[in-house]
Order: structure tokens, then C-alpha cells, then sequence
């Protein structure tokens, strides 16, 4: 994968952009919580920008995204605007999903971005069904799916992923291992190794990846997105990551300190900064104002949130039929 | 070709499903039907007869044995437009696809603030009567009923078999259509061509002064059934929902005022079950048209027994519904 | 040792769960716990902390994250003598494990005339309120009320809370025991020691003359809030029934003779809901003791919307309670 | 694994006497259905015989055994007096299940067979509880689950078999691969050659055999049966056969001929049958009086069930719930 100095400076202000959304959020929930005012369940994915992003990247505007509960990076990478993100998680009428999702149900129709899940593994089944639209009407659209080492143990991960291989359907299957499931480790999730090494039971390819690395994760994705628009088929794509918290908010910090410590030298945004200083693609001043750029463009998020107003209670009987 | 009257035939319901998509299909590419053996055998029913040699695989085939994912398919395939149809073999299968049937496809549309419309119909056998135990005689229409944003259609008469198929799969929403098994055999005159049995419009099956029983689907037949052997001593109105959700109480009010008495037959679990919720709105919007108290006579609190006279014991029979309505009718 | 009222002490939902396990696991070697992050950690929300260290990881354990698996694990060992707990972290995930549940675990003892009890609980916290959106905050009691084979408890107090759980785990059927979200920092008086309160009897937790007001789990407190706020102006009789199947119709029944008015308050859809279940019942018990027509407030036709003015639109409020009072008793 | 004379004699009159139970009950149902009096489903195990019987010969009668719809060899080989099974299929009140469970539905706990399962693929979970008994009670008890080709893409069977590798649970999952799920050939439900080769995504061993060469069957499972008595864990065990019938007496024939033919001649009766005699154990006339000891229970059998009754309806609701 080749990209021009402005891609990877966009991209890396991106992964800035998502670690300084999900801070400001964590910090407006615990302002909330010490109220006393419970603002619903929050899941942080800093850690795993390089995933989001180094997907978003191979994938085309009218390409499909299925998330999960931890999915503010994979919509943000999308291209869900971010004032309609932080509208979104603070429960505004003008949020992505205009308050009736939140966190956890990140929608955006105009770039087929179909919803983050509450359910863990919920998201591959659906993703079936635009992968199959997509061959039906004969478009080249990909259909990218997340999920976690914890997903992977949910039947619904084998009916998908089977039924990808057998029906060729053009879906890239990425599981953002991050070693826990909660507070379980993936060993008491799954027997070996590397859950990749599962897409030989449907027989097609499972690569194993550093999924702190945006250029891997890129070149890989980017090879899979290719094999599916060509008609040959699902990509399983295992990234090994880190969150850098424990599971959600409400749950404290469990995992071993040596494992932290391990990761703690592995952050992605990190290892993207160096790689952009060692490959001369910017200098650190310029660096340091892309990351100013994302912090504006998350100010004005933020008082764009705090501009908005709540959705209006009378109209909800009517979003929830189709006429 | 709307509906034909010069030319009436006799018809079997699965022949009116195999119809109702035919004519769907041919006017709307974005109709697509799959589901196990669905494809070129024609589903074991035979309710895709003949459609994915008219229609071709892209539109009509086999998925593998995977309710989940067929669930989770077409629920996907909704998102992005297209207006699916699946068979699940039998209902009891539901409990293995209730995951992407309940907390995705009746609620995405709400999560996304009404961002999508899933059109989506679910078409599966249910009932009891033959035989096939307590895994393969189910009635679980008061779960659908019980889940916000899904709709449920329970037909009776092959006339409506075919009329609200065509309808729940031109709706916009996800939709349960629920035929009897114990009707399978059934042959009826209908007209030749195409018609529509609006969602949400129930049907006087034969008009009566004294009591209101309301019945669908299999039940309706065996209501009749009874209120015949009465032969006028005890005037019966017989009424079919035809739909459950939405549910046409008016039909039932303006009965009832006549009546003044009511009994819901039906062979899912009386507890919390579609009679429960009919008195409830009885209760609510006419009560003062209530003689007496109204009835629930449903299925027994048990699984399905195998052996026929376990299993009858557990379903509502003729007698049982005559004995019902002589004991409210003094 | 029995309950001991000389040693009150203030005490907390999840910590008379975990009491009730830690005394029965005591004196009952075949009960055993497992699922989801509930050994060593000691479940998400300390259902089962300190359990595994004190009755080791043969009997307190984690699973992998497959709820089907869990259930089934659960059933299968139930079949097998034990006397399985489980946690289904939030019961909205009970859609992927309702074939485990319904057509096995439900069905066997009848399926195989008798030869098994399958002694197991399922506990799983339910409701909205806390802005945890359309898959974190669903109550789907009335699904497992409608599948024969099946008892569910919905405990308030935190008196209930230990005392049902104890009931729950020795009873010999597969019971789902759910208990509120909401409640989960309530903290109540209760006394030192065990005790037991039995499956299917109903609380008064209020006496009044003009209204009966019925409601478990966090709506009873809400009845309670609202029946407060007439003081004296208008006497409310609360009925917790605490065990919704089996049910305490008497005790709903009696205080009917007194009221003659019924309301049911549940945030469970209200179509097809216990409202509408316990409706039937007394229609079907006690229809000339109603004095005017009977009310249920439930749950909106709506998924659960993310927002707070949303998610309280959907779900009864005290403000509601009251308002559906007054417009009962003038 | 080496058998005695008068065990392969034993094992191979158990065949017939399935294979014998199997015609018989399709002459009953098909002379009823003639009625318009519908008996119920009934699914054939003819041609997969010596399954039933090599699993069973490796059991203890303590061992615990989920079976299917296609169930009836398993339980008779697993030792359900064949009267009982006869009386269960027709509904007698005397049959292995009182007549509440049917052809589907059989059980009998003083052998701790755990019944048939009218749900592809749900016997599986059910075996993770009665192999988790035995580990909690420290008995060597072991737990065979029966399931078919079409199974295998149920998302039970993942959960199932990802648990027991975890936990070395001591189950032995036995797959029927008879190249059909109903109406749909085993590629439509598996993108790969053997579904024992997802064994490798568990951890686990996998054999592919010959289900119709009753002692190969019984040698693999002998294996895998002391691997799960000493704690080393689950076997997935392939077995390649085929069903001489169509799915069930309501759907017609529809396989290709050329299978068919193929599989005439793989008859595992036959080839058990060539076996004795090839290797000594006994002489045609000897064979031939197995087959009539084999008829002469059944015959007992058929007779019992006719003289049986019916169940009294009064008492189903008493058998719901447990007291
Ligand atoms: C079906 C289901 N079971 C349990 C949960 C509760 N839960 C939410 S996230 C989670 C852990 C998921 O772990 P993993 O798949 O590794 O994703 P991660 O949280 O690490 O990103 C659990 C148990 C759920 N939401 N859905
Ligand atoms: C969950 C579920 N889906 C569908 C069915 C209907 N059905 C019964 S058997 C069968 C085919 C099963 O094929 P396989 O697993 O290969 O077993 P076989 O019948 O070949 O022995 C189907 C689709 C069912 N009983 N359960
Ligand atoms: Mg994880
Ligand atoms: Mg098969």
C-alpha cells in the first residue's frame, strides 16, 4: 500500500482525533456520574485507533461497516462527521443517530455505516445481508465487519463466517483482539492460539497482524478488500491490540501490570508518530499541529453538543414503524 | 391481473404463499426469498416451487443449515434496501434466530433514530396436530407479539393465506407470517389472479347474536366448526383476526354490542398469551359491552406431548370450544 | 442459621444474592455457578464475589462468552442431578440462548414423560433507566411466562431478593429469576441469618379501599412513590406478587373485594404482558368484583430509546402512576 | 480394539435388529399415513447402523448419550430394551417415554441416555453439562453427542465444541456425515473437504472415518473414549456415511443416482456381514440365525406394543412441572 504524505498525516490526525473523543467523553460521563446522573454505558477504544483508521482507509464511501459497543473509531474513521458522534454519546436530537442510539448505536446511512451492537458477535450475521446485496445487484461493495477475541466465541461467528466462505460474499471479517473479554482472558475464550488460524475451518484466508501497526493493518485490509470486490471471497483478519482500559467504565482494572507495562510501549498513535518523524513524511512542529487540528475539530464538536437540544419524548412512537 | 372471479379455483394455502410471491417477485426485483432447501429442491413445503428456476439463484436459494445467520442475512439485506423473504422450517426454530430477529431487525430502525426501514418478511408453520412432538408444534406468535416493531399475521382462509402475504411483504417493516401446519391439506375456491388482505383488518366469519369468539388461523375452523353444531340454538359470531398486530379491535367492539359476551380461542399458552391481551383491550375500551366475564380458552400449560391423545388433550378441540361457549350462553 | 431479627443490618440486592448462594452452595454440594466473567473476578456486577475462592473452580466458574453454551451447559447439567446457577449477564442476551432454555431445557422432563427434574436457575438482571440503550434494557418476562415448564420470580425487596433466590435455586423446575437494574444501589434493613421466601405468594406492601395497584420489581416501588403522594386522598392497596408464574391470583383477588378497581403497572411491553395475563385471570376469577374496567399500564410499543427524555417516555413513571389513579377512582 | 467372537456376533445382530426396527416402523407409519391417520415424523437410520453400534460398544452403560431425530440406532445400541423404543414410537404409554416423546424424543435415564433432540445441533450444548458433571463429580464418565453434516453449521456446535476444548471437558462429538441435510448437499453447509478438519480450530484431534466400517469406528472412538476417561479432553470424530433413505417419509427421493449406487455397495451390515465370514467368526448359517434371533425381537416387541395402551391425557399436566 502506497500513500501520499497528506493520507498519512490525515490518517494519523484521525487516530489523534479519536483518542482525544474518547478522553473528552470518559471525562463528561465521570463529571455525570459524580452527579449522581448515570449517562449509560461507555467503552473506550483507545489503543485501537490504528485498527479503525487502517480499515476505514482501504474502504470506499458506499462500502459497508458493521460495529460494535466499541465503536466511536470505527465510525469517526467512516466519516460520521465528529460534532455528530459527541451529539450522539451525550443523547442530542442532532446526533448521528438523533439520540436514540447512543454510545453503542452509531448509525450513518450516507456512508453505510450500519450501527455499532450491543450484542457481542451480533454485527457478522448482518453483515451477511449487505454482503449478499452487494452480489445481487452486482456492486463491487465490500462489507467490513468488527468484532472481538470474546466475539469469536459466539455461535453466531461460525454461522457467519461459514456461510461467507460457502456463498463467496464479499465481507472482511476483522477481529480486534485485545487479549480480553471483559475481564477474561482470550485464553479461556479460545483453545489456541490465534483465532485466524480458525478461517482454515472455512477455508479461506486468516492473516495474524499487529493491529498497532496502521500500515499492516492497511496492507492487509487492503489485500482482503481487494480478493472480495474481485468476487473471491471473505478475509477473517485477526489484529492483535490493546485497549487501554479496563472493559467499559463501571468495571476497575484487572490486567496484570506486566501486560500493561508490555503495551504501554506499543501504543499505535506512538509507533505512527515516529514512523512519520524516521520516514521524514512531517517534522515534529508539524506533527504537533495536526494534532492541535484534531483538537479544534473536537472544541467545536463539543460546543456543537452543547448547543444542541434533547430529542423531543412525543415523537418517539412514531420512528419506531415504518410507514 | 387483480382478482378474477369468473374463474375460481380450488387452492391449497402453500399454493397461494407459492403465488402471492410469485406475483411480488415478478413486479419487484428487490423481493428476494431463501431459507434451507429453499432453493432448487423448492423448500420442503414447497413454498419456493418453480421461483428460483423463474428467478434465478441471485434472487431464490439454499443458505446452509443456520437460522441465526439466514436471520441475521435478511435482516441485513433489509438494511441495505432490498425487501427479503425467509422460511424458518418450523417456528420452534425461531429460538435459534431470535437474537437478529429481536434485538436487531425490530430495533435497528429505532436505534438509527428511523434512519431505516427493514422490510423484511419471516414466513414459518406453526402449530400442533401432527404428531411431531414438543419441538416441532409450537405456537410462539405472543413472543413476536410481545416485541415492539415487529408485526404478526396469522391467516386462516387460502384467500387470505395468499392476499396478506403479498401485504406483509410490500410492508415496511419486519413481519411474522405465521401459517398452520394442520392446514396444509386444506383446499378452498378462490379467484383467479391477484388480491391484497390489507394488514390490520379482521373478518366476520359468520354473524351471530349471542357470543363473540374471536379466533385465527386453525382455531378459526374449529370455532366454526362448533358454533355450527349449535344450530341456532345458540347464535355464534365468529371473528378472525387475521392479524395480530396490528390488531382491529373495532371489529370486536362493534360485535360485542351485540353480544355482550366474549371468548378468545387460541392454541399458544394461554399465559400471556393473544386472548390474554384481547380482554385486556376489551377490557380497556368497552368494558361497559362486557354481559359477563370474558373467556380465554387456550392451549394448556404443557409442552406438546407426542401422543395423539396427550397431544389433543393440550389443544383446544371443537368440543372443548363448544362446551366453552354453552357454559358462557345460559 | 434463620433469619435473625436482633442483628438488623442495611444490605444491598447483589450482596443478598451472593448471600443466598454462598448459604445454599453451603449445605448443597450439587449447586455450582458459572458464566461469564463470574469465577475469579466474581461476576460484573459481584454476583458471585468470593464464591470461587471459598467453593473452588470445580463448582464457581468462568465460561466463554456463548450464552447458547452456558444454557446448554446448565441444562445438561441439570439432567445430569446438579443443581446449576447461572448468570446471564443482561437478560437482553437471552435471545441467544432460548433453545437451550425453550425447546430443551423447559420441555425434557415432559418430553421424556417425566423422568427428569431439571433443578437449574437463570438469573438475569432486566430493565431501563439506565440509558444503556434498545439491547441493555429490555424486561422479557412475558416470553418466559408464555413457555410452559417454566417458573419466574421478579423480586423488590431486598428481603425478597435473598429469601426468593434461596426458594428459586432448591425448587425442581428451571426457574428465570430477574431481578432490576434499578435496585441495584438499594439498600434495605433486612435481618442477620437465612431465610427463605416460597415460590408463588404475593406481598401487600400497602394497604388501601379504593384501588388495587399491582406491581414487582422496581414498579413496585414506583406504586409505592406514587400511592404516597395522594396521602389519604386516595387509599391505595400496593400488591407485590413477587413470583409471576406460579401466581398468587388470591391474594390479588381478596384485595379486589375490598377495591373494586384494578390496576397492573409493568415496564414490560404492555401487548401480550403480565398486565394483560393478570387481567384475564381476575376476569376469568373474579369479573363481578370489578366495579369499573380493569387498567394495565405498561410498557410503551416501543424499543428502548438511548436518550433520558426518550428512555422515560417509553417506561411508567411515578407521574404516570398517579395520573392512571386518579383517572380510575374520581 | 480386539472383540471377542461372540461380541462381534452381538454388535453385528444389533444392525440387524436396527436396521429391522427401521422397516418395520415405516411398513406401521406408512400403512397409517394410508389412513390420513399422520403418526408423526420419522427419520430412517438405515445404512448408518454400525455408528450407533461402534459408539456404543466403546460405552459404559453409566456414559451419558445425546442423540438426534435420526436417533433410533443410537438408543437401541446404547441398550433401550428395542420394546420400549417400538412402544415410544407408536406412543404406547409403555415406551421409553411414556409416549410423551416419540421417535424424536426417546430417553432412558437408568442408562443415562439422554435423549433424542428435535433440534439440529442442540445436543451438543446439552453434552457440555453431563461432561462438566463428571468432571465436578470426578467420575470418569464419558459423553457421546450425536449430529449430522447439516449440524455442524449450527452456531451450537461451535460454542459447544470451543467449551469442551477449553474445559477438556470428556465428550466425544460424534459427526454423521451423510452427505445431506435434507435436501441440501453437504458443500452447501461446508466450504471444506472434512468437517473433521475443524477439529484443528479447537485444539483438538479430528478423525475422518469410514461410518460404516463398524470396527474402524469402534477403534476411533475407543481412542477418544481414553483420551476424555483420563482428562485429556474432546475428540471430534467424522464419520462418512449415508442414509439409504431421503431425509424422512414426507420428502421424497432426490439424491443422484450415481451416489446411490456408490453407496449400495458400502452397506456397513454387508460389509460386517463379509467380515465374520472372511475372518472365521462365523459361517452364513450362523449369520443367518443372528438375523432371525434380531427378527424374533422385534417381533416380540411389535406384539408388546400393540398390547400396550395408550397414555391417559389426565395426567399430562401432572408430568409439567417437577413437584
Ligand atoms: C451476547 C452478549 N454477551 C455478553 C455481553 C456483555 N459483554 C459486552 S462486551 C463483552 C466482552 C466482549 O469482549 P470482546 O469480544 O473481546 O470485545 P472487547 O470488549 O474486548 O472489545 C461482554 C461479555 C454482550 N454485550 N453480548
Ligand atoms: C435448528 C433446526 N433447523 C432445521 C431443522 C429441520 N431439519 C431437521 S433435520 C434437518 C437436516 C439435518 O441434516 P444433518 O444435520 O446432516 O442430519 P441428517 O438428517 O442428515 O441425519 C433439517 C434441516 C431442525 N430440526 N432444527
Ligand atoms: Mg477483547
Ligand atoms: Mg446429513
Amino acid at each position: 500500500m502506497s500513500f501520499t504524505a497528506d493520507e498519512l498525516k490525515r490518517m494519523y490526525t484521525t487516530m489523534v482525533l479519536i483518542r482525544k473523543f474518547e478522553l473528552n467523553t470518559i471525562e463528561i460521563f465521570a463529571e455525570r456520574m459524580k452527579r449522581g446522573d448515570f449517562p449509560g454505558a461507555l467503552h473506550s477504544s483507545e489503543g485501537q485507533e490504528a485498527i479503525a483508521v487502517g480499515v476505514s482507509s482501504q474502504l470506499r464511501r458506499d462500502d459497508y461497516v458493521f460495529s460494535t459497543y466499541r465503536g466511536h473509531g470505527h465510525a469517526i474513521a467512516k466519516g460520521i462527521p465528529i460534532e455528530k458522534v459527541v451529539a450522539e454519546v451525550h443523547g442530542r436530537a442532532t446526533g448521528a443517530s438523533r439520540g436514540y442510539g447512543g454510545s453503542m448505536h452509531l448509525f450513518d446511512t450516507s456512508i453505510n455505516f450500519m450501527g455499532g451492537n450491543g450484542i457481542v458477535g451480533a454485527g457478522l450475521p448482518l453483515a451477511l445481508g449487505t454482503g449478499y446485496a452487494a452480489v445481487k445487484r452486482g456492486t463491487d461493495q465490500v462489507t467490513a465487519v468488527y468484532f472481538g477475541d470474546g466475539g469469536a466465541s459466539q455461535g453466531a461467528f461460525h454461522e457467519a463466517v461459514n456461510m461467507a466462505a460457502i456463498k463467496k460474499y464479499p465481507i472482511i471479517f476483522i477481529c480486534e483482539n485485545n487479549l480480553y473479554a471483559a475481564t477474561t482472558h482470550v485464553s479461556a475464550n479460545c483453545p489456541i492460539d490465534d483465532i485466524g488460524e480458525r478461517a482454515k475451518a472455512y477455508g479461506i484466508p486468516g492473516p495474524v497482524i499487529d493491529g498497532n501497526n496502521l500500515i499492516e493493518v492497511a496492507d492487509t485490509v487492503g489485500a482482503a478488500v481487494a480478493r472480495a470486490r474481485t468476487g473471491d471471497g471473505p478475509t477473517l483478519i485477526e489484529c492483535k491490540t490493546w485497549r487501554h482500559r479496563a472493559h467499559c467504565m463501571v468495571i476497575p482494572e484487572h490486567r496484570p501490570g506486566k501486560d500493561r507495562k508490555y503495551w504501554a510501549g506499543r501504543d499505535p498513535i506512538d509507533h505512527m508518530r515516529d514512523y512519520l518523524i524516521s520516514e521524514n513524511i512531517a517534522a515534529a512542529a508539524a506533527i504537533e499541529q495536526l494534532e492541535a487540528d484534531a483538537q479544534q475539530q473536537l472544541d467545536a464538536a463539543v460546543a456543537y453538543m452543547q448547543d444542541s437540544p434533547l430529542p423531543d419524548p412525543a415523537e418517539v412512537l412514531e420512528v419506531v414503524y415504518a410507514g | 391481473m387483480p382478482a378474477d372471479t369468473a374463474t375460481m379455483r380450488k387452492l391449497k394455502p402453500i399454493v397461494a404463499m407459492n403465488e402471492a410471491l410469485d406475483t411480488v417477485m415478478a413486479e419487484d426485483d428487490d423481493v428476494v426469498l431463501f431459507g434451507e432447501d429453499i432453493g432448487a429442491y423448492g423448500g420442503v413445503w414447497a413454498l419456493s416451487k418453480g421461483l428460483q428456476k423463474k428467478y434465478g439463484e441471485a434472487r431464490v436459494f439454499d443458505t446452509p443449515l443456520s437460522e441465526c445467520a439466514i436471520m441475521g442475512t435478511c435482516a441485513g439485506a433489509a438494511m441495505a434496501g432490498l425487501r427479503p423473504v425467509i422460511e424458518i422450517m418450523y417456528v420452534d426454530f425461531m429460538t435459534i434466530a431470535m437474537d437478529p430477529l429481536v434485538n436487531q431487525a425490530s430495533k435497528i430502525r429505532l436505534m438509527s433514530g428511523g434512519a431505516f426501514d427493514l422490510a423484511m418478511t419471516i414466513i414459518a408453520p406453526f402449530g400442533a396436530g401432527t404428531c411431531e412432538a414438543a419441538q416441532h408444534s409450537n405456537s410462539l406468535e405472543a413472543w413476536f407479539l410481545n416485541t415492539p416493531g415487529l408485526k404478526v399475521v396469522a391467516p386462516s382462509t387460502v384467500y387470505d393465506t395468499k392476499g396478506l402475504l403479498a401485504a406483509a411483504i410490500r410492508d415496511n417493516n419486519p413481519v411474522m407470517y405465521l401459517w398452520h401446519k394442520m392446514l396444509y391439506d386444506l383446499e378452498e375456491e378462490v379467484p383467479g389472479g391477484d388480491w391484497i388482505v390489507p394488514l390490520g383488518e379482521a373478518a366476520v366469519r359468520c354473524e351471530g347474536d349471542d357470543i363473540t369468539v374471536v379466533a385465527y388461523s386453525l382455531m378459526m375452523y374449529r370455532a366454526m366448526e362448533a358454533a355450527a353444531e349449535f344450530d341456532g340454538r345458540i347464535s355464534v359470531e365468529v371473528i378472525d383476526p387475521r392479524t395480530l398486530h396490528p390488531f382491529d379491535l373495532d371489529t370486536v367492539l362493534t360485535s360485542l354490542r351485540k353480544t355482550g359476551r366474549l371468548l378468545v380461542v387460541h392454541e399458544s399458552p394461554t399465559r400471556c398469551g393473544v386472548g390474554a391481551d384481547i380482554v385486556r383491550r376489551v377490557c380497556d375500551a368497552g368494558f361497559e359491552l362486557l354481559r359477563q366475564a370474558p373467556r380465554v380458552l387456550g392451549g394448556k400449560d404443557s409442552p406438546i406431548p407426542f401422543s395423539k391423545p396427550l397431544e389433543n388433550a393440550v389443544i383446544p378441540q371443537v368440543a372443548d370450544i363448544r362446551a366453552a361457549i354453552e357454559a358462557m350462553v345460559q
